[in-house]
């Protein structure tokens, strides 16, 4: 009983309360609690995650499985945003010192002007950014390796793309003025048509689903016992 | 082996380095090409443009450094734009990385109309929550954020405290119109899923361009009221308020490599047909 | 240019494109670097902006009103709720009290699941069935074809009359195709054939804007190489 | 205080209807009735590859996806590993199963484990090939592709919620010339898949995959309450163009929620 009708019990509920509250406005104050209760949940899962990423790097230090090194590199990392965000600011406020600095940053708290916020700036954002500009050379093999017009279905999807890609830029209307009022036709009309019809189906599909665990029918996401 | 079967299995590092002198070559001999605007981005600019002095926007700048490239140029433009127009925004994000580089937006453009925080615009910060979070935005702003992003009280803020004319700023209602900047999700859909209907709220969406196509059925039906996708809509814009930035100067840079790509797809097709049917006329 | 904190942006930078060559230790190290720098980031984001304001400073508000004087309100009483909640969910990694977390979880899916079905109906369902309810030629489509000027201006003309019907007929063929109670055979097989051209047609656009999309992530990277780091004047 | 919201009736009414028709099919699936699912091409190919790999001895990789638990699609990909599990439970061919969120990890190992019980075959079940790699999303693509690249699977099939790194994947699984499925509801990431995979499992399909493969009375069911709604809605968007056509506009104006 408790390990299945609960959880569900509680879905039903909380999942109720949000419809409820959508039809019938006098419902409004009790919604928002729920969802804050959504809210900290989430916040509590992401403290999981990380509180995984570290179990998981700290066991392949100390068994010196494959690749330990770097995990030294990835348990640095994490301890010295996660401390300077979280451990040093509950410290400074119990101690209630002063300002805190490292040459011209502040050490405490995560906004502008603190180190926390220049290691943001200068290490995550570029790491993070220069990933996503791989694709851009991951694409071009792509385009050249793994895009066979092999059916008329794969000519249409090349043809579409190619006056896509080429009516988008400047260099579309160089070529003639018309390619530009071809992609917006084409971005407008039969491409807006299909996007719609997914959009439709996406969405009976979704409501459809979430009614089922609105009505303790899908359990699924308690995996099976 | 044949020419065509040596290119058909040319080394990818090779077609890195084509696409290396596509991105680069445009970029350092400055070539500038004039941006053709799209009706969608039309209708981006003229929604900001409507807005009158004293008006309030709320801005969802949802996005985190995966989509640097393509949003802070359209987030740049959107301040300078809602700025110029002195116009107020109240702005807050739902994603984890993205607070900094709201903040990071904010201390470029607002010096330059010497906006002043707390009164101009306000940085509400992160909250986790999702779909969840926007619906409670709908009815209590402070509800979600106790305090913004610096950790002040709401009402100790002017503009929170009396920007819906005169009197408090409660919930999404009270802004003229929702600017959205959106990476993916929570993200675009979601808002216009959630909050647009539901609160009867205006709203203009700049995407990034792996969502722009998608949002297209929403911009025909009314839903958006303008789309900027990718870094096209934001040259687009840039050039609409007369502000050429980096959308403008990445054109030319973007134009070849597409002519790039283009090519490889002809050419990688060309040679694995020419192959095939050479190898079949063999055996 | 001689600023130390461009030098360890460029390395970062360099770090992740040395990839493109081959993979080698300085990339798995940034790599490595990358999820530690990104999970500690996460915690303390979520730790500042979420559990201080909302669920620490509320409960122990809550708690303290509790047992201390006065009657506690509605909210506090939910919120220690949340925390009793949360703290369930730590006990996934207990081999004895992992069912627990699914309490936490079943009111999670369920709020998502809400959330979802007012959403889709309000947000999509409704707004585009009723958005595709057009005339078969829109209106002023003859007026913009005659008044057309170039081949180019004709041809958007000629093509918009047909707009509307194209949109009519492109939503209906492709319905028939994601239609699950009929074989792709006769008529509805042809319609459906219909609806998988206009798919393979939107998939071409969507392949089209990724392209534009991944091209400027690299764009921004290489403007800092040159501009920031190399001192080449580029950016307008 | 109003007690309900008139404008709302037509969000109320799709609501209901699809709600009451799910539910009765449901019940009338659980009662034994059989229904018509036609053939899903993606789906043939996930029996025809998962037996290509069984003769060759060789493994299959299964990603389900990079999102969360709470994602419906991971859920779905749920129902779809379990049912790869089961095939593969009678041979020794490993199923490799790439995780790049927490929560998924139970999820996937208990769908794996239930599924080689029924089977038959509990002991063969290997926690090992369940791999939590990493919740960042490039380092996961990394880690998959090199799985791919050193294990080399002979049949690749991505079922979930992807996002840029699908590209990745696809790609990579293309050079080693494996028979590869995809199936996704994210429509910006189909582009990739159908250029560079066997089968893909449109949108809708990847959904509806679940019920043709599992023949589940609740599944069954809501796949058939969704087909019925969208006869009704096929005749909903004819009628409304007609009369749009002779701009008669109630039937517009009843749906217009502004």
């Amino acid at each position: 009983m408790l390990r299945r009708e609960i959880p569900i019990f509680l879905a039903v509920m909380v999942g109720w309360f949000m419809v409820g509250e959508f039809f019938f406005p006098w419902a409004e104050p009790g919604g928002t609690e729920v969802q804050q209760m959504a809210v900290i949940i989430t916040a509590a899962g992401v403290i999981l995650g990380v509180a995984n990423v570290i179990r998981i790097n700290l066991l392949k230090v100390s068994r010196r499985q494959k690749d330990w090194q770097y995990s030294i590199f990835l348990l640095v990392g994490l301890i010295v945003m996660g401390f300077l965000g979280t451990v040093l600011p509950i410290v400074h406020a119990a101690v209630k010192g002063g300002a805190w600095t490292l040459g011209s940053l502040n050490l405490v708290g995560i906004t502008d002007g603190t180190v926390f916020d220049r290691l943001y700036n200068r290490i995550y954002v570029p790491l993070s950014a220069t990933m996503y500009g791989l694709l851009a050379f991951y694409i071009a093999s792509a385009a050249f390796r793994a895009f066979r017009v092999r059916s008329t279905e794969a000519a249409l999807l090349a043809a579409a793309a190619i006056i896509v890609m080429i009516g988008r830029v400047p260099l579309g209307e160089k070529i003639w003025d018309g390619i530009p009022l071809l992609t917006d036709w084409i971005m407008n009309v039969p491409q807006l048509a299909a996007k719609r019809a997914i959009l439709i189906g996406a969405a009976l599909g979704g409501i459809a689903t979430g009614l089922k665990i609105l009505l303790g029918i899908e359990r699924n996401f308690l995996g099976s016992d | 082996m044949s020419l065509t079967q040596r290119i058909e299995a040319l080394d990818r590092r090779w077609i890195f380095l084509l696409m290396l002198f596509s991105m680069s070559f445009p970029l350092i001999v400055h070539i500038r090409l004039p941006v053709r605007t799209s009706p969608e981005a039309r209708g981006f600019y003229e929604s900001i443009e409507a807005l009158h002095a004293g008006d309030v926007v709320y801005l969802a700048s949802d996005y985190d450094p995966g989509g640097k490239a393509e949003l802070e140029p359209m987030l740049l433009a959107v301040l300078d734009h809602l700025f110029r127009k002195d116009v107020k925004i109240v702005g807050a994000t739902l994603w984890p990385a993205g607070s900094p580089l709201l903040e990071r937006a904010y201390k470029t453009v607002a010096p330059k109309y010497n906006k002043t925080y707390g009164v101009d615009y306000v940085h509400l910060g992160f909250k986790e929550g999702k779909e969840n979070v926007m619906v409670q935005l709908g009815k209590s702003i402070r509800e979600v954020f106790p305090v913004d992003y610096y950790g002040t009280k709401l009402d100790s803020l002017p503009l929170m405290h009396s920007g819906f004319n005169g009197n408090p700023i409660d919930k999404l209602g009270d802004t003229k119109l929702l600017v959205n900047i959106s990476i993916g999700y929570p993200g675009t859909k979601e808002w216009v899923q959630q909050v647009r209907g539901r609160f009867q709220m205006k709203m203009i969406s700049g995407c990034a361009a792996v969502s722009a196509p998608e949002y297209f059925p929403y911009v025909q039906s009314g839903q958006l009221s303008g789309l900027l996708g990718g870094l096209a809509g934001a040259a687009e814009y840039e050039q609409l308020i007369g502000r050429p930035g980096w959308g403008v100067t990445g054109m030319a840079a973007q134009s070849l490599s597409h002519v790039t790509i283009v090519l490889l797809i002809l050419v990688g097709n060309f040679v694995y047909f020419w192959n095939r049917r050479k190898g079949a006329a063999r055996s | 240019m001689n600023d130390p904190w461009i030098w360890i942006e460029a390395i970062m930078t360099l770090a992740i494109l040395s990839y493109l060559y081959k993979d080698n230790p300085i990339y798995k190290a940034a790599e490595y670097l990358f999820v530690g720098v990104a999970s500690g980031f996460y915690l303390s984001t979520y730790f500042q902006n979420v559990l201080v304001p909302n669920l620490f400073v509320p409960v122990w508000r809550g708690t303290s009103a509790l047992f201390g004087p006065g009657t506690p309100a509605v909210t506090d009483l939910v919120r220690v709720t949340s925390l009793v909640l949360a703290i369930f969910m730590f006990m996934r990694f207990s081999p004895r009290g992992a069912w627990l977390s699914r309490w936490p979880l079943g009111a999670l899916v369920g709020a998502y699941a809400g959330l979802a079905v007012i959403g889709l109906a309000q947000g999509d369902l409704i707004p585009q069935i009723d958005s595709n309810l057009l005339p078969l030629v829109a209106p002023g489509a003859w007026k913009t074809l005659a008044g057309a000027q170039g081949v180019a201006q004709g041809m958007a003309a000629f093509l918009g009359l047909f707009s509307n019907i194209v949109l009519i007929v492109g939503l209906l063929a492709t319905l028939v195709y994601f239609f699950f109670s009929l074989e792709h055979r006769g008529f509805a097989g042809k319609t459906a054939k219909l609806g998988i051209y206009f798919l393979m047609i939107s998939f071409g656009a969507s392949y089209g804007f990724t392209v534009m999309a991944r091209i400027s992530l690299a764009l921004d990277r290489l403007r800092f190489l040159f501009e920031d780091w190399l001192g080449i004047h580029i950016s307008g | 205080m109003k007690l309900f919201d008139p404008d709302r009736l037509p969000i109320f009414l799709a609501i209901a209807l699809l709600g009451f028709l799910v539910v009765y099919l449901i019940q009338r699936a659980k009662r034994g009735q059989t229904f018509f699912i036609r053939k899903i091409a993606g789906l043939e190919a996930v029996e025809e590859a998962v037996g290509r790999a069984t003769e060759m001895g060789k493994p299959i990789l299964y990603v389900p996806g990079i999102d969360d638990a709470n994602n419906i699609q991971t859920i779905y990909s749920m129902i779809i590993l379990g049912y790869v599990a089961k095939m593969v439970a009678r041979y020794e061919t490993p199923l490799i199963v790439p995780i790049a969120k927490a929560f998924v990890v139970p999820l996937a190992e208990e769908t794996t484990r239930q599924a080689y019980l029924d089977a038959g075959h509990p002991d063969a079940w290997n926690r090992n090939n369940i791999r939590y790699l990493s919740d960042e999303q490039f380092a996961f693509a990394a880690g998959v592709n090199g799985i791919i690249l050193r294990e080399r699977p002979a049949a690749n099939l991505y079922m979930g919620s992807f996002f840029a790194e699908s590209l990745l994947l696809a790609e990579t699984g293309f050079q080693t010339g494996a028979i590869q499925i995809a199936g996704t509801a994210n429509i910006h990431q189909l582009p990739f898949f159908v250029v560079a995979c066997d089968y893909t499992l449109i949108g809708e399909e990847f959904f509806a995959a679940t019920a043709y493969l599992s023949r589940e009375p609740r599944l069954v069911g809501t796949l058939k309450g969704t087909d019925y709604v969208k006869v009704v809605i096929l005749v909903v968007l004819v009628v409304g163009a007609l009369l749009a056509t002779v701009h008669v506009n109630f039937l517009h104006e009843f749906l217009n929620l502004e």
